[in-house]
């Protein structure tokens, strides 16, 4: 193929965009309205995701030392705690902290501890692990250590979580690929009306004697263009609306003096939803004319 | 050149539009192709650019055997023959400019022999001050008078004609003839498949009249209707 | 009964289609409009459907004001013509027959009359045997008789033909042409824009000429082309 | 219009529905697919709607009678938390049960208690709130009951569950609308499409002196029909996988034990469901081929 047929082709793909521009526009705006619900699911699943993420940390054990271990003792298993690669964070509970823990506990009924100090009572480590999956090896490994007295944690409940956050890995998986699927659809469906329309215009220059490539090109220039537009347009209205709701939630959070829940910033996630929404309007706009052009080239 | 080869072709709701067809067409030859509406004319022709393909026989057109030539090669075959439709198939979207240009485009012809060649093409078929407009924005004589152009810009080795002058008036009409006539004498090919009967009466060129898909008349020097000797002459 | 009175048409990209145009055709007249491709014919026949306005001037159609009447009339008026356009204007998704009923239809016309009359017209055009098939599978004359047999069907009282026969060889060119000349005698208007020397010139009728868009002759019993005498008539 | 009109006008609309089918197709998967995609989201919001109501009802509030209260007096603080509007669950914890609870809590330590009976220790109630929303006031109403000593409730907690589970109502609402928006938005484009491919047919109807309504009624039954089609696919469909989904993930949560959260039934919301695919399908098939042949109309 020569320059000049390049040049040609690439001139006829976008004027064409211009010059059906009502399908285009159609076009246009039903692939940005596709991304758009597409770049939805996909904020709410990062989000839930990166929450997730978050929630799997807090559930804590408590290590307790031996009562009589003293304070080198200590310092060792607090090291040994350290070292373990499924840690992620170590707090201490000295004695005087679980004497005042406990006496908070019995309230008005503190009184029955008078005369009692704190040593009867264990230092103990407050633990979080890097992921809750493991926490039945972990407690073992903990038990092993020299000077540990006794490993607690809510089994049942790191159990759930663990559960439930696979479960909405997989489920936020198996959503994104229906909604990838859905949104493939709906874009190559909407291409395929536009080409059908065009139909007529395709055969006869068929029969001019143009070859399949020469009638291709510009329409898959077309539908490349149209779909980055698409892409761009949904990137960017995703994005602005994004910001705002993000803006207006973390303000509420942080009002509530919470941070049990918090939103990712946009440009945290904006890099791969610009790369798959670049990706889905472009190839889907280019191979979506390619397949729907076939049918119309058999003359 | 041309050659049918005991052609029929029968359409899927089983119209028989032409039966055993054997014909003949010479490089550099003049046809005139007449006949009552609905006898085959445009058959005839769509089968020489394979846009149909005959239920049987086999084709000649330019060397390559229509009838089983690779889907690959049509837009070469096709490039080789100018076209008038009979509904002319003008791209809605295109100015006149570019319509006739877009046959030079498809062979990726150099821009200066685009800017060459249409202009003269419009010009011949009268046409130089509508290059800018669509198609919709012209009459049907003047679409007409685009789809000629097109079919010569490329100096084509054939050139078939369907109906070309059926929304010209007569003067028009002449001229266009003429047009093609001059074609002929630098070596193309030209058929011609019309109802002029005045035309073809004083051209005397040869005439293949067919009459419900059977070639009842092909004579050289022929006009449009038989003449009173009834001599129909069958090759 | 049709009347034109200074009617200038210029299309937006300022064509001027048509230039003080007066004429008026009364009821149960038969006129032919001749002319140069490109002189207007069209454009005249689509102000008196209102598919174009003029740009100046007033016409009525049937006692409407067309310049001026409300868009809501619009179906009433094209309903009492009858068109054959230039370009057939068939549906492709309707079979011949229903295409020639589909003018009844929106009549809301009985269906017995339906049944009665729609392979009456189609048997007066020659096209009983193609009731069923689809606009693409027919040959352009074929289209052609299928508008034509639309355009009659309802018995409308002034008949519009842009070019009926351009499709068509003599024999049915006549044949066409005769059936308009049996509807005038019923007491249909018939204007017929056409190029058939031959036809104009042997059924005598009246001929309105225009050239570039303005009537350079308006004749009882004319032409084609003007007489020897060159005595022009002007209305 | 008399009835053989409207005969006619039907069966065109039905035949073009299959006439069409090319088109016929591509509009009632795109209808379909975004249907699907509406279904989804308002599954899952159903679904989170529901667990959000019982999670409302999760955290407690303790009123702690005075300790010297008599049985008669306990009864009557009992009624008068059964009686009360706001309380949708009232649970008794005796003097000995808060005994052994305080033994559990102090574990190994409980040899402290040795000596001491129940008696000092105060009866309570444990209470779940039908809406933990107006739980500040519930908690002043509660401390004017004869006898109760004190009330305690995680303050804290229930007003973040209070926010979180308004902004969930909002955030969903929202995407509801912005879902429906956008189906609407993708099912009229796709309409128009098709519309536009039979510009031409529209234009001859009117040249030939067919009323706007004689043109427009067909399109409108191939509208609905197409969008009735569309909606009764999608409902089937999203019905099936939801059903399939619930049971699974139903045995899922029963094995780990849980009952934090729960999905509904599929028959629980499918009639809302089945009313909005059918009133999304059919009009926006019906005013879709309004709109988009309007500008067809005029010549
Ligand atoms: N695609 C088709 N499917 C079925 N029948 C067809 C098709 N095209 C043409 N025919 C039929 O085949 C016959 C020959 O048609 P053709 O177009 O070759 O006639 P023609 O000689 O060109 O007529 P005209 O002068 O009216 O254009 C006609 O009876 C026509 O109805
Ligand atoms: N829609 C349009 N926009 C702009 N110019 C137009 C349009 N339609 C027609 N014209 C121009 O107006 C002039 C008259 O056109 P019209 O169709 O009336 O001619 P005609 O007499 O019917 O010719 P023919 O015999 O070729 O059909 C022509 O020069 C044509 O190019
Ligand atoms: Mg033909
Ligand atoms: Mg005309």
């Amino acid at each position: 193929m020569k320059v000049r047929t390049i040049k040609y082709i690439f001139n006829e793909g976008v004027k064409n965009v211009y010059k059906n521009r009502l399908m285009s526009l159609a076009s246009i705006s039903t692939i940005t309205a596709s991304l758009i619900i597409f770049g939805i699911f996909y904020l709410i699943i990062a989000n839930i995701n990166h929450n997730i993420m978050k929630l799997k940390e807090q559930p804590e054990m408590q290590v307790f030392c031996n009562p009589e271990l003293d304070d080198m003792g200590v310092k060792l298993v607090q090291n040994a705690l350290i070292r373990n690669s499924n840690i992620a964070e170590v707090t201490m509970v000295t004695k005087e902290e679980a004497f005042e823990k406990i006496k908070e506990m019995l309230d008005e009924d503190a009184d029955l501890l008078e005369g009692l100090d704190s040593s009867f009572l264990p230092v103990s480590f407050i633990i979080k692990l890097k992921d809750i999956a493991n926490s039945g090896e972990v407690v073992k490994e903990l038990k092993k250590i020299n000077g540990v007295d006794k490993v607690t944690y809510p089994q049942k409940t790191m159990e759930i979580i663990s559960k439930f956050t696979n479960w909405i890995h997989v489920i936020s998986i198996v959503l994104t690929a229906i909604l990838l699927i859905i949104s493939v659809f709906i874009i190559s469906n909407t291409i395929k009306l536009t080409v059908f329309a065009r139909r007529k215009e395709i055969s006869i220059m068929k029969y001019i004697g143009a070859t399949n490539w020469f009638i291709r090109w510009p329409f898959i220039v077309e539908g490349i263009l149209i779909g980055f537009i698409g892409a761009a347009v949904s990137f960017v209205i995703s994005g602005f609306f994004y910001n705002r709701i993000e803006n207006r939630f973390t303000q509420e959070l942080i009002q509530a003096g919470t941070d049990i829940i918090t939103l990712l910033k946009f440009n945290e996630i904006n890099l791969p939803m610009l790369v798959m929404f670049m990706f889905l309007g472009c190839t889907v706009g280019a191979f979506g004319s390619i397949i729907s052009i076939r049918r119309y080239l058999k003359v | 050149m041309i050659e049918f080869i005991k052609v029929k072709k029968v359409y899927p709701n089983d119209v028989v539009a032409l039966n055993n067809i054997n014909v003949k067409i010479n490089k550099g030859e003049f046809v005139f192709l007449v006949g009552q509406s609905g006898s085959g004319k445009s058959t005839f022709l769509k089968l020489i650019l394979k846009e149909e393909d005959p239920t049987e026989g086999t084709i000649f057109v330019n060397g390559y055997e229509v009838s089983a030539m690779k889907r690959r090669d049509i837009p070469y075959l096709r490039r080789s023959i100018g076209v008038v439709f009979q509904d002319f198939r003008l791209l809605p979207d295109k100015t006149v400019y570019e319509n006739v240009a877009f046959a030079m485009r498809i062979t990726e012809a150099l821009p200066k022999e685009i800017r060459r060649q249409v202009p003269m093409a419009l010009g011949l078929v009268g046409l130089s001050r509508k290059a800018n407009v669509f198609p919709n924005q012209l009459s049907g004589g003047e679409q007409q008078r685009v789809a000629v152009a097109r079919a010569i810009v490329n100096n084509p080795s054939i050139l078939i004609a369907d109906e070309p002058t059926g929304n010209l008036d007569p003067e028009t009409s002449w001229e266009i003839m003429k047009l093609l006539v001059d074609i002929n004498n630098r070596g193309t090919t030209v058929v011609v498949a019309t109802h002029e009967k005045s035309i073809v009466d004083s051209l005397k060129k040869r005439v293949i009249c067919l009459d419900r898909g059977t070639i009842i008349r092909d004579q050289q020097k022929g006009t449009y209707e038989n003449e009173g000797t009834h001599n129909k002459i069958y090759i």
